[in-house]
């Protein structure tokens, strides 16, 4: 239930320009898909947002103070490497977020309470399909598992603010619909803002209330580190178009979807994603 | 052929390369005494074995003449005592301090030169002020060995702690975890089990100082007695002495392998076992 | 048979009676008569007293310096036939047994003594304990390191102690320290030999020749009130980590055999083997003299008279004239 | 240029049974597409192609021999989660596998070799779009470059066996399809056999001569770990069907791909790749 | 408010917090100087700043009288010596042996009992035998040093080896990397800057052993001036002293971890850093 405003964000790597010129206005409630070629710096933009890195230039403002500058729980992340704790065994990795909001001191719940926690964290755990892993630890899970893990530890926090980079990239298709119904359906109740980093076009068209695509406008190999990427498109999507609708967007965005792609070649890719759609 | 890296020895293998250093250690201590003692038969710096077993029997199963004591157990249990307590209070120590300094920077910028001076000066040689401020009694010796082990313990916890991914903390601090939280169950608990590995690092340096301290003032321990046994150059007490010792420090360090491995399943796995 | 040998190694370590070894090797002294009997002397200096005679005793060494109790109590116990080659001296008021505010050696009685266990200031506790009837059980010893002294003494858990100069001059400077008992009350008891290993000595009459020479050339020299005596006894101070002035205190608590004749005289004196006896006691009942040793008897200490002090079939320790006397009569 | 074949083999871990009764022969110059819910053990069958683990039961044949007992350069590998030298950069890693081939004693090239070594790399991270990232260490990549890295690494040393597992998971949809045309150049010039683990079914029938399904057949809460995953269906494909020809097989998969389904319910999900191709 | 764990100190606060508990040190070492001082003026144990000068002064700017050395300066080079060659030699076998023992089973199972039960064995307590094998001079001392430190460096080394994630020997035997190669150019190339932390970790243990063996037999070097200085309890120059050592290898120590940021660039950003 926040806002979020990014004021002329720059943010560069020893000299190096990665992201240059971000504005972006995002009102509440909204679901923001990102899309981009592999290393534009979408997981920077996140970064930045999640306090975890500072931008070069520019401000960030969250219901129009400035971004707290350390990470907090009003904003959950899922993060593109998989991070859960290896000490802790899936039922409690789920209930940790619980256990540091409900126990100041400790950071450990006992008896009653603690039995409770557990319980709200296997409603989670059943929701992302982990509950007869529960008692296995992060180093017997399959990559898939550990994802899964993350985003339920994430979730039960509700926080305001969720960012989320590519977290069902190691997902299978039946599981990854049942992480998309959960998200709408923890969205809608909860009216967070998220934010969504994908690689799946359908899957950044289905969830997103709003689709922004990084790169690099002016790219040739000698300049590589003087330009950054930045948001080159921004489109407003509607839950409840059919995807077909969207075929024009989709069209224009795909060419773009590359890294060494200049402007004037928009679409030499045989995307199977992008040509299914077509056809339709 | 398999590669090297991969032809992992069976039990029976494992055990006989374990003891084949040893038997060769063995072997050429009986030859070494051989020889010396074909040349001068009282030699004393490498008795034949038959001496040991006659110097094992009298320190540890015949009552002391001057004081009644089984010897060797009544120094093992002495120097245990002090052992103990110079470990476990190290460990403690280096626990609290290596995670305050690897986590809170303004700790660090504190203590972490602090601890860097403190671990390199030589404790021996400013003796004379820890004998002043902890007196000649059971703490100085305890004290020496945690001025030994302690700033070993603290900056190898910190450095540990420094390598922890640092998504982890951020992830923690999402799910609205305060510092003392964070290091409560985040930080701490994957520490424990480096602890362990660096404590058995440093279970031979306290034996050192265990041993120094001993010989600074005592009436009783296994480095007393060592150094007394010096003083007439029995090495037939002193290398089942020092043996012992060993064989101890190594039932402690297994010891505290197992216990890593009972306790901490998952890091284990985490290390790819 | 006679193993000729042409190198020699003395291992001498830093205290008052041996600081001349020391000065004698910078000097050159030693290389000079080691040449004179064609032969090469290595010295080498310890700081460690006990490691130089262990070194002696595994054979890395075939000269150390060491006292008489020492002697008999490492190399000669440990089967290594040794002679006292030259006595140089003995401790007159170098070794104090020292109280801490309290000035009569009744004193320590019940008290915690601090020395280092089963060397000379413990026989010398033992010593004084007698001369006022008591016994070593009346206190209670606790061994303590001679580098620590002066620091333990400093502390309040240390009321009593047995020590040797240079720590007994650094202890008494301190207020409230007083020496109950010296050495001096046991004169001619600790003695301070350089001994050297007996089949070397029977092979090589050389490496005794030059030796002797050697030390007795350096006696005369420190011995004298000339410029050249003093810059010695400046030099060994210093060595020892003092001045000429703290050297010289410490000799002053030192009977030095400046000449030849008087290590002669102590060496066939009717006293020492008494002394020998009191101290192979010492040994035994603290069980230095072998733990297998059924009586003080297990090593036969030889006397210059030819009289042997033990088992004759098994002498470990002979004090020989032979050599002092060559050089009381110049003729090296 | 190898035959696999797969004898009846089980794989348990502390005596869960997670894979059980595979059997499959897979002749020379195959491209396997697998699929399977997350956690079904398709990391897990990889990893015994590698020898990376050993069957519990049943026993893999390569041509006819046994497996061989350790990792090789035959078979290439890219892993679920990144996996280059960290201590490499980029270049470096590339050229790994070829200085390992050239200087069998040092393992590491010098001047003119060195430098013919480094082009021939630079070929590949031309075709992987790393070349101008050539110095960086692979801390300072993005996700999608690190896996990028990770497969140039691998295709460098024209395995005869090359196993992927989610190779593309973490790539957008253009620098995806640039893989895909280079994994099919690759596969068609040195004839290598391929197995390619994959949660994007298009990707699965658009590279594959083969599919091959994973999941466990039996399955309620009380036997979880009683039943391990096997095969369920394996089916031929054609490169030049077109993608719609196999939308029966589609959907019979599609009901499959998730772990908690019983079978009596074969297709609750709204998967939106799976809508797509059925509306066609 | 940020969490404390945030909080990063810039420069001159970090300069401060670094320098405060020295500060404190000091004034604690001061008042106690004066206080004892004032009981006994010829106090030797805690002497005033002033004497300190006086000691320096004489050590290191003035010829010393016997010899015509400058006494700290002859000194350090001596024990300089002796510790650069006891660590690098160490440093050496920790490399070579860490890496087998961590990489190679089969060398694991024969070694590693060894060297934990070397690393047990408290070696002052052995010194006699060390001194007959190795003799008195130099190479003593180094060996010492080796004793001392190696097998916590080898120990070391081996467990980080063993750190390293198993996927990537996996993908480098992929590549075609035979055990050599393997060693050579994925595990040694990652175990470098550990092995740097490794090395600090020991400087202060080096530096023990080299005073310990100085103290037994040797005519120069820093041990050796402070264990003849200790008989006097000349603190005046050896509390100099005992600084002195401890500055120099808090040199070393900040050497090192500037060398580990510079050669291993990718190494601290992996750390997170
Ligand atoms: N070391 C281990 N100990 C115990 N169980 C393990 C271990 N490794 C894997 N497993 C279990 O084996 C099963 C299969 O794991 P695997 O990694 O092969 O799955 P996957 O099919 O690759 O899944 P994903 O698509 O999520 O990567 C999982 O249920 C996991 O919990
Ligand atoms: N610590 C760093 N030092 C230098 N450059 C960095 C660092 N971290 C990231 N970069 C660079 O920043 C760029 C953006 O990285 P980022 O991880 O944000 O990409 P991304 O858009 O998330 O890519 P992907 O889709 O592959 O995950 C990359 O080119 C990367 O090389
Ligand atoms: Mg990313
Ligand atoms: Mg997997």
């Amino acid at each position: 239930m926040s806002t979020v405003s990014i004021k002329n964000v720059w943010k560069e790597y020893a000299g190096q320009v990665i992201l240059e010129q971000l504005n972006l206005e995002v009102p509440e409630q909204s679901f923001v898909s990102i899309v981009g070629p592999s290393g534009c710096g979408k997981s920077t933009f996140l970064r930045m947002l999640l306090s975890q890195e500072k931008p070069s230039r520019g401000e960030i403002l969250i219901d129009g103070q400035p971004l707290a500058e350390e990470p907090s729980a009003e904003r959950g992340v899922v993060f593109q490497r998989y991070s859960v704790f290896p000490h802790l065994t899936v039922a409690q990795n789920a209930a940790l977020g619980i256990e540091f909001e409900r126990a100041p001191w400790l950071g450990k719940l006992f008896g009653q309470k603690k039995r409770q926690a557990l319980e709200e964290a296997e409603h989670f755990l059943e929701a992302v399909g982990l509950v007869e892993a529960r008692d296995k630890y992060p180093s017997a899970l399959s990559g898939g598992m550990q994802q899964r893990l993350a985003i339920a530890q994430a979730l039960i926090k509700k926080p305001q603010i969720l960012l989320l980079d590519e977290p069902f990239g190691a997902l299978d298709p039946g599981i990854r619909a049942d992480m998309h119904e959960l998200m709408l359906n923890l969205w809608q109740e909860s009216k967070m803002t998220i934010f969504l980093v994908t690689h799946d076009l359908r899957e950044a068209f289905l969830l997103g209330t709003r689709l922004i695509t990084f790169d690099r406008l002016r790219q040739n190999a000698e300049e590589v580190g003087y330009y950054g990427a930045t948001i080159t498109y921004d489109v407003p999507l509607q839950a409840s178009d059919p995807i077909k609708q969207q075929a024009e967007v989709f069209e224009a965005i795909s060419g773009l979807a590359g890294p060494n792609i200049d402007s004037s070649k928009p679409s030499r890719r045989d995307d199977p994603v992008v040509n299914v759609t077509v056809v339709n | 052929m398999r590669r090297i890296i991969n032809r992992k020895p069976d039990r029976h293998l494992s055990l006989f390369l374990a003891l084949l250093p040893f038997m060769l250690l063995l072997v050429a201590y009986v030859v070494s005494s051989e020889i010396r003692l074909a040349e001068n038969p009282g030699d004393k710096l490498l008795p034949g074995l038959e001496k040991f077993s006659a110097a094992i029997d009298r320190l540890a199963f015949q009552a002391d003449k001057r004081t009644g004591n089984y010897l060797l157990w009544s120094d093992t249990l002495a120097s245990l005592r002090r052992l103990a307590g110079g470990v476990l209070a190290s460990t403690v120590i280096g626990a609290l301090c290596g995670v305050s300094i690897g986590l809170i920077p303004l700790v660090r910028a504190g203590l972490s030169p602090l601890v860097a001076v403190v671990s390199m000066t030589p404790p021996l040689a400013i003796l004379p002020i820890l004998f002043i401020v902890f007196g000649l009694g059971e703490l100085s010796k305890v004290v020496l060995i945690i001025i030994g082990i302690a700033p070993f313990l603290i900056r190898d916890v910190a450095l540990r702690v420094q390598e922890l991914p640092s998504e982890q903390l951020i992830k923690a601090q999402t799910l609205g975890a305060n510092s003392w939280q964070l290091a409560l169950r985040v930080v701490l608990p994957q520490i424990w089990p480096r602890l362990i590995d660096s404590v058995r690092l440093s279970l031979g340096p306290a034996w050192l100082f265990l041993i120094a301290a001993e010989a600074v003032a005592s009436q009783s321990g296994l480095g007393y007695r060592i150094f007394l046994l010096r003083r007439y150059l029995a090495m037939d007490s002193i290398l089942p002495y020092v043996a012992w010792i060993t064989l101890m420090a190594y039932l402690f360090d297994y010891a505290l392998r197992r216990m890593q491995i009972k306790l901490f399943p998952w890091f284990a796995n985490e290390r790819g076992h | 048979f006679a193993a000729e040998k042409k190198r020699f190694k003395l291992a001498w370590s830093i205290y008052v009676g041996w600081m001349p070894w020391g000065w004698a090797s910078d000097q050159g002294i030693v290389k000079k008569w080691a040449d004179k009997y064609n032969i090469e002397i290595e010295v080498v200096q310890f700081n460690d007293y006990i490691e130089s005679i262990n070194q002696y005793t595994v054979g890395a060494f075939d000269a150390v310096t060491a006292t008489n109790m020492d002697t008999l109590a490492i190399p000669s116990a440990g089967g290594v036939d040794t002679t006292a080659l030259i006595v140089g001296d003995f401790s007159n008021g170098n070794d104090a047994i020292i109280l801490k505010n309290k000035t009569s050696l009744a004193d320590i009685k019940g008290q915690p003594v601090n020395l280092v266990e089963l060397s000379v200031s413990h026989y010398l506790l033992v010593r004084g304990l007698e001369t006022i009837g008591l016994n070593e059980r009346d206190v209670q010893v606790i061994n303590t390191s001679d580098a620590d002294m002066v620091a333990a003494y400093s502390t309040s858990d240390v009321t009593a102690l047995v020590t040797w100069n240079p720590l007994v001059a650094e202890i008494l400077a301190i207020p409230g320290a007083n020496k109950v008992f010296d050495s001096s009350d046991i004169p001619g008891e600790i003695i301070d030999l350089t001994v050297v290993n007996s089949k070397t000595l029977t092979d090589n009459p050389a490496f005794g020749k030059a030796l002797a020479g050697a030390w007795y050339e350096t006696m005369q020299i420190m011995s004298s009130d000339s410029a050249a005596g003093k810059a010695a006894r400046a030099a060994m101070g210093e060595a020892s980590g003092t001045d000429l002035q703290g050297y010289e205190n410490q000799l002053d608590a030192t009977k030095m055999f400046f000449a030849a004749k008087d290590g002669v005289a102590l060496a066939t004196s009717s006293e020492l083997p008494k002394t020998m006896d009191m101290v192979r006691g010492f040994l035994f009942e603290h069980g230095l003299l072998g733990d297998g040793a059924a009586t003080a008897d297990v090593v036969g200490i030889a006397f210059p008279d030819g009289q042997i002090l033990g088992d004759k079939a098994n002498v470990k320790f002979r004090f020989d004239t032979k050599y002092m006397q060559l050089a009381a009569e110049q003729k090296l």
